[in-house]
């Protein structure tokens, strides 16, 4: 075995060379610092890192913080309607730019821009817009709808709904676009089979076409999921957390902690117990869309 | 770009060397991180960097947006090995473990010449001053917890003067609220309802029990009737507050007493720039009130440099010029005038200080009235804890018996 | 021109073994194809010849020299893939002169072999065009081509027709018949479709769950199937299978099957046979002629018949079991009538049940 | 497709009732739509054309009634960080200094990985790639400071190579499983051909792979275009004084909270930060959706 092994790595040496950088990025600056970071979460760290070591403390006083038992709440009703609506509005949208409209590109570049935006932008400007002094309920104020309100980034109970807007204005298009692809390399036979069955529209798409765009789909998800974990810019420049902690995420609890309030060791035991969470939610996911299938001869 | 470097430095050297005493006459550089980067900020801190240049220095300017932006900028540099020469800290503790890992040099040699211990208030000396040495250069001492007002708004609502007590300012917020007007004007953001807090411990509670609960953290003090009072109180503000509170820059909120829309805001002396900037004077249009209480703290917060690690001869030169120019008494005088704050050093001449600033001066040169900012007396996570507290505090229906709980809680944590 | 050797050759995919235990000799410029169903590790055998699998055990020798681990391009061998493995962003000359250029070939020798290549093939006109402007037939020239310029010893074609339509399938077919004869070079031509295995092949190696079952001349491999499998696999319309016996009918050995009978005593046994014996016959149509009036003929039930144009495959009730057979168009096949015939016993097969082999 | 099919026919036939209600449908529910997105780029737009006055009277819905550049202008060349006033020009150049190399070499890295780990053996390589996607969850805070530290101690720390290796690094994860993706839609015999004809690891690589990867690059481009461009904390943090990038100068003029806010130059400074991402988007968009489709995401 050890011969055919050093056959083996002799016959794809240059492979094994070029996946280098790859490996040493894995290594150190994910697996490296996640270890770093995970070792300092039994730390008493505050601004710099100490290397003492104070058991599950952090982790005890973390899980008596409210502001992180917030935090997680709210990543999950974020989580939840953010993936939602996104997937739903991208899906629609993408499906009626599909029925041969006119001035198709058009469309598309309106619906995919605010991907072009940082996420920064997108809170500052929804901020604004919802602000109840300044945007939409001030005008409509001064139309004489007095009665009018939408004022969400101030109100606890919906502000989280408010981040939710910017976000899903901000994530849609790229749904859009993914789904919009997939609909493109459906197989027109699949169309002309079901308009013989007499299948309705609504009902192809359901349970035909959007099943065979799976991989699409899995994409987006993975990609939004991506950005709803390191959610963090929007939400400070939106609200800042507020009204109160109403809408604290995760990751803006580790950077504070980081940065602001010098208290490493809390830090890395939020940052440690999101990094499990996204183990177990994701590595399923992971495993069942990109591994499942057997590797390639070659 | 290491050999670049490199070959800079070796290049300088090199011509050091062969114009042997054209180095001593270069200017001192000394690059500073802050984060002043508004108008006002900016004209205050080009005081410093022109008296620097006037020494003899070459200020390089480094602003960062945003405190904790700036001062984690400031704190990575010095961990990755490559300090500024300089960077703005706020008075508290936010720089002490770093001077325990002997990350700053001290500037002790500045500090004794120039008497610093006589000079500083206690509390800032205290501040500045660890093992006995001074690692950090107050510029400014900002009194986070006045009280503005507007004039025309107050009596608009038929209030005759401004409330000199606790009870006067209840009845001045319901004249006002009874007139139409935003009684009490609040940015709705952690640290804004956390000043709007620390107004009513040093006003409704008083200095000892500002001292005994944030510096103390004693139990007793925690659990007293005094303390619940305070939180009653503060809670009780809630109606005085408009709608569009929450999440409202400070000077967004400044602004709706310089509009006269609102009547009081809490609010730090910085304020006096949005006022002046709006033309606004000083008596005629607005007012300030120190505290509500005859004997109400005078509490010192304000901004610090301090100065990384450095082994080059001439950065720390250049260090102990910083310190010198900016505490200088000229300097002090001209800078805090455009910062809104006011001096570090009592010996300096007051007259053109503002009406305010000058109030602050005489409440301050009474040792018994001086108070540290809450951020001198804790650790910042914990001091971060208590803000949730009081965030939470403010926008949820948290009880009194909740709130003193998880407030011990985080003081003795 | 080279043979090739493979000894107790091994190959896996983690643990799922593909070939196991394999020997094969192909001789210096002989056609050799490789014939099986989908999935019975065929096409990863030629992969591993021409070095673009890893072997797990065993020896590969061209000419007796070992190249079990050499790099596929000091292999000396060119290779033709189903889907055409054109370089898409390359036009038709780049694409048969990419290996030339990469080994470092003057100039004048790449343009003269390309040209050589191009003619030989037909494709000179469509040098300057990109692989999507060709059609299927076009490609595979293409891909045959790129192979040729390469001065190849050893040529492997994977299922190289499978993708094209009957027509051109066979005038490529066809046309690699003429160049092996040309060429003289040695071919291993892996393919799924018998018809192209019967017309090339100098021989045929039936395979199956990665063993050869059978190693043997297109006609050997026709008429003596080494097992019940090869029997069934080649050949169509397909091979008649009746479950039965051969029984001792005095010094006869005879096939009983039910009330069917046949006499076995002309069958070529390989082995020495005892009665009593379970067995599979094993029957080609056209191996169950029209009787002309023989003696020996028996009398079957047309239930069903299939014009095939050239003939009529016809299938029939003899005594309870039912075989196909082919009839001539004039020989007066009807269905629901009856149809005599004669079995011709020395061109069936019989098989053992147990084991498939034949007997 | 169904549409096409549908629309053929409609040009045959006058549409029935029920069409023409189901095209006024879609035609509405894409108009009203467009309109939210766009609202936030109008509100910008609008705002970056009035002037202070203006803006202090709280409409931002209202169109300017005085078109003024001033603001443009002034958030071009001389907004102010701190004590330098020289506007976001500066900025832009360094945003451009970090941009191009950062996305040249991450889609590069991207593309190398893709190839290797689809088209070649190696041992490990997959347990590789899914620490690589697990590591794209993970919070960019929790890595700066390890990051900061290493930097320091190979002396890189604050320059332009510290700024560029962290946008690979961050950039890995996505680009490679974007190129993996699409190369595993490639056919094997590609390069089962390719070796045969005598050509290595490189050779493939560039000659036969790189080629064929300009539907999915354009893609890539798009998205580390949009990331880095975008990127505020990164380029704070690492990219050192002399090379901070236009988001810094952008958060430095939004995110200064004493005095006024002029709003018209804010917004006049957001639309000229993005206007790089959003040029890109405009130019190259339908390529972005045809190089998804291309297999980017075939999973």
């Amino acid at each position: 075995m050890g011969a055919e092994l050093s056959r083996h790595v002799k016959r794809n040496l240059v492979a094994y060379i070029a996946l280098l950088p790859m490996a040493i990025v894995v290594i150190f600056a994910y697996l490296g610092t996640m270890a770093w970071s995970v070792r300092l979460s039994f730390s008493s760290s505050k601004l710099l890192p100490r290397y003492d070591f104070v058991g599950a403390d952090q982790y005890l006083t973390l899980f008596d913080t409210p502001r992180w038992l917030t935090s997680l709440g709210n990543l999950a009703v974020i989580a939840f309607f953010f993936l939602l609506i996104c997937f739903l509005l991208g899906t629609l949208l993408a499906i009626f730019i599909d029925q041969n409209v006119r001035a198709e590109s058009l469309f598309r570049t309106v619906f995919l821009y605010p991907y072009a935006m940082s996420f920064v932008v997108a809170g500052l400007i929804w901020q604004w817009i919802l602000n109840p002094d300044l945007g939409i309920q001030h005008t409509m104020h001064g139309f004489g709808f007095t009665d009018f309100v939408l004022d969400w980034v101030v109100n606890s109970e919906m502000v989280l709904y408010a981040v939710i807007l910017a976000t899903v204005w901000h994530g849609a298009g790229l749904v859009m676009a993914l789904i919009l692809a997939g609909l493109r390399g459906v197989d027109t036979e699949i169309w002309r089979a079901t308009r013989i069955d007499g299948i309705p529209a609504w009902r192809v798409y359901v349970s035909i076409v959007l099943p065979m765009l799976r991989p699409m789909i899995i994409t987006s998800l993975v990609l939004l999921s991506i950005s709803i974990v390191k959610m963090y810019d929007v939400v400070v420049a939106m609200t800042n957390g507020g009204p109160g902690t109403a809408s604290e995420v995760p990751a803006k609890f580790i950077m504070d902690n980081l940065f602001e309030r010098a208290n490493i060791g809390l830090a890395t035991a939020a940052s440690t117990v999101m990094l499990v969470t996204v183990l177990l939610v994701m590595a399923p996911v992971i495993y069942s869309q990109y591994f499942r299938k057997s590797g390639r001869a070659s | 770009m290491i050999g670049m470097k490199q070959m800079v430095a070796v290049s300088a050297i090199a011509i050091a060397a062969a114009t042997g005493v054209a180095k001593a006459e270069e200017p001192l550089k000394a690059e500073v991180i802050h984060w002043w980067t508004s108008g006002g900020e900016s004209a205050a801190i080009k005081v410093f960097a022109d008296a620097f240049n006037a020494a003899g220095g070459e200020w390089v300017d480094n602003a960062v947006a945003g405190g904790s932006a700036a001062r984690s900028a400031a704190i990575n540099r010095i961990v990755g090995g490559d300090p500024s020469t300089a960077a703005l800290f706020n008075t508290s503790r936010q720089y002490h473990e770093i001077i325990g890992e002997g990350l700053l040099n001290d500037i002790d040699e500045v500090a004794t010449k120039n008497n610093w211990d006589k000079v500083l208030p206690e509390p800032i000396a205290k501040a500045v001053k660890v093992d006995g040495k001074y690692y950090a250069a107050p510029v400014n001492i900002h009194m986070p917890l006045w009280i503005w007002y507007s004039n025309a708004a107050l009596s608009k609502a038929g209030v005759e003067k401004p409330p000199e007590t606790m009870d006067e300012f209840f009845a001045a917020l319901d004249k006002l609220k009874a007139a139409g007007i935003t009684p009490l004007a609040l940015g709705g953001q952690r640290w804004q309802e956390n000043s709007l807090f620390s107004a009513m411990l040093t006003n409704v509670g008083g200095g000892e029990l500002w001292k005994s609960v944030y510096g103390d953290k004693d139990e007793a003090a925690i659990r007293s009737p005094e303390f619940r009072k305070v939180i009653e109180t503060f809670i009780s503000l809630k109606p005085y507050v408009d709608q569009a509170s929450p999440g409202r820059n400070w000077n967004d909120t400044t602004a709706l007493l310089i509009k006269d829309e609102a009547g009081f805001q809490v609010m730090g002396d910085w304020a006096k720039g949005e006022f002046k900037q709006a033309n606004k004077e000083i008596g005629k249009d607005y007012g300030c009130i120190p505290g509500l209480r005859p004997d109400s703290p005078y509490v010192l917060g304000g901004d610090v440099f301090v100065f990384p690690k450095t082994d080059d001869a001439e950065q720390v030169k250049a260090q102990q010029l910083l310190v010198e120019t900016m505490t200088s008494p000229d300097v002090q005088v001209k800078f805090n005038n455009l910062k809104g704050s006011i001096p570090i050093r009592a010996d300096v001449d007051m007259s053109s200080l503002d009406a305010c600033a000058q109030l602050g001066m005489k409440i301050m040169s009474d040792p018994a009235r001086q108070a540290p900012d809450a951020s001198q007396m804790m650790e910042e996570s914990v001091y971060g804890s208590v803000q949730d507290i009081v965030t939470e505090l403010w926008n949820t229906p948290m009880t009194v018996d909740q709130a003193v709980e998880r407030f011990e809680k985080a003081l003795k944590g | 021109m080279s043979s090739v050797s493979l000894q107790n050759l091994e190959i896996s995919y983690g643990n799922v073994a593909i070939v196991k235990s394999l020997d094969l000799t192909i001789q210096d410029g002989e056609f050799l194809v490789l014939l099986g169903p989908s999935g019975c590790g065929k096409s990863t055998l030629l992969s591993a010849i021409g070095g673009l699998v890893d072997v797990s055990g065993g020896r590969i020798l061209f000419n007796d020299k070992d190249v079990t681990w050499a790099d596929p391009k000091d292999r000396g061998i060119g290779m033709v893939f189903q889907s055409y493995a054109l370089y898409p962003t390359m036009s038709v000359e780049r694409n048969l002169s990419f290996g030339l250029r990469i080994a470092g070939i003057d100039r004048a020798t790449i343009d003269k072999k390309v040209k050589w290549a191009a003619e030989l093939l037909q494709i000179t006109h469509l040098l300057d065009r990109k692989p999507s402007a060709l059609s299927g037939g076009q490609r595979q020239r293409v891909a045959i081509g790129r192979a040729l310029v390469r001065d190849a010893d050893i040529f492997l074609f994977d299922e190289p027709l499978s993708n094209l339509d009957a027509k051109l399938r066979a005038e490529l077919r066809l046309e690699i018949k003429k160049l092996h004869k040309t060429l003289k070079s040695t071919m291993i031509y892996v393919t799924h479709d018998q018809i192209e295995a019967l017309t090339l092949a100098d021989r045929i190696a039936v395979m199956k769950d990665g063993i050869i079952q059978q190693l043997d001349t297109p006609l050997n491999v026709y008429n003596k199937p080494a097992n019940e499998f090869v029997g069934s696999f080649l050949g169509s319309p397909a091979m008649n299978k009746v479950e039965g016996q051969l029984v001792a009918d005095g010094d006869r050995l005879v096939f009983t099957a039910g009330d069917f009978r046949l006499d076995a005593s002309h069958y070529p046994f390989a082995q020495k046979v005892e009665g009593g014996r379970k067995a599979v016959l094993g029957l080609r149509p056209e191996h169950i002629l029209p009787a002309k009036g023989d003696a020996q003929a028996i009398e079957g039930k047309v239930s069903l018949i299939e014009p095939m144009g050239s003939s009529i495959l016809a299938w029939s009730n003899f005594d309870g079991v039912s075989l196909s057979h082919l009839v001539g168009q004039d020989d007066g096949c009807e269905a629901d009538r009856t149809f005599p015939v004669t079995i011709d016993v020395q061109k069936a097969s019989f098989f053992d049940v147990e084991t498939g082999w034949r007997l | 497709m169904m549409s096409q099919a549908k629309s053929a026919n409609a040009s045959k036939r006058p549409l029935t009732y029920q069409e023409v209600w189901g095209r006024i449908g879609i035609y509405t529910f894409l108009g009203l739509l467009a309109l939210f997105f766009l609202l936030p780029l109008y509100v910008m737009l609008v705002t970056s054309f009035k002037s202070m006055d203006e803006v202090r009277l709280g409409l931002i819905f209202s169109l300017p009634q005085h078109f003024s550049l001033d603001a443009w202008v002034k958030a071009w060349t001389s907004a102010c960080t701190g004590l330098d006033c020289t506007g976001l020009q500066v900025g832009f150049g360094n945003s451009v200094k970090i941009l191009v190399p950062s996305v040249v070499f991450s889609i590069l890295f991207g593309a190398l990985n893709g190839y290797a780990l689809s088209f070649w053996k190696v041992k490990g390589a997959n347990v590789l790639f899914a620490c690589l996607l697990l590591g794209s969850f993970v919070p960019y805070q929790v890595f700066i400071y390890p990051l900061v530290r290493f930097y320091a101690q190979t002396g890189i720390y604050g320059s332009l190579p510290a700024i560029v290796i962290t946008h690979i690094i961050f950039g890995m994860p996505v680009m490679t499983l974007l190129f993996r993706n699409y190369y595993s839609g490639l056919p094997v015999e590609l390069f089962k051909a390719a070796r045969i004809d005598g050509a290595g690891f490189w050779k493939i690589f560039i000659s036969i792979v790189l080629p064929m990867s300009v539907p999915i690059a354009i893609v890539a481009v798009i998205m580390q275009v949009t990331a880095i461009w975008n990127d505020f904390l990164l380029g704070l943090v690492f990219a050192g004084r002399d090379n901070l990038p236009m988001t810094v100068q952008l958060n430095n003029i939004v995110n200064t909270t004493t005095g006024e806010r002029a709003y018209n130059v804010n917004m006049a400074a957001t639309v000229l930060t993005s206007l790089v991402p959003l040029t890109v988007y405009l130019v190259s968009g339908r390529w972005f959706v045809r190089g998804i489709a291309s297999g980017a995401v075939k999973g």
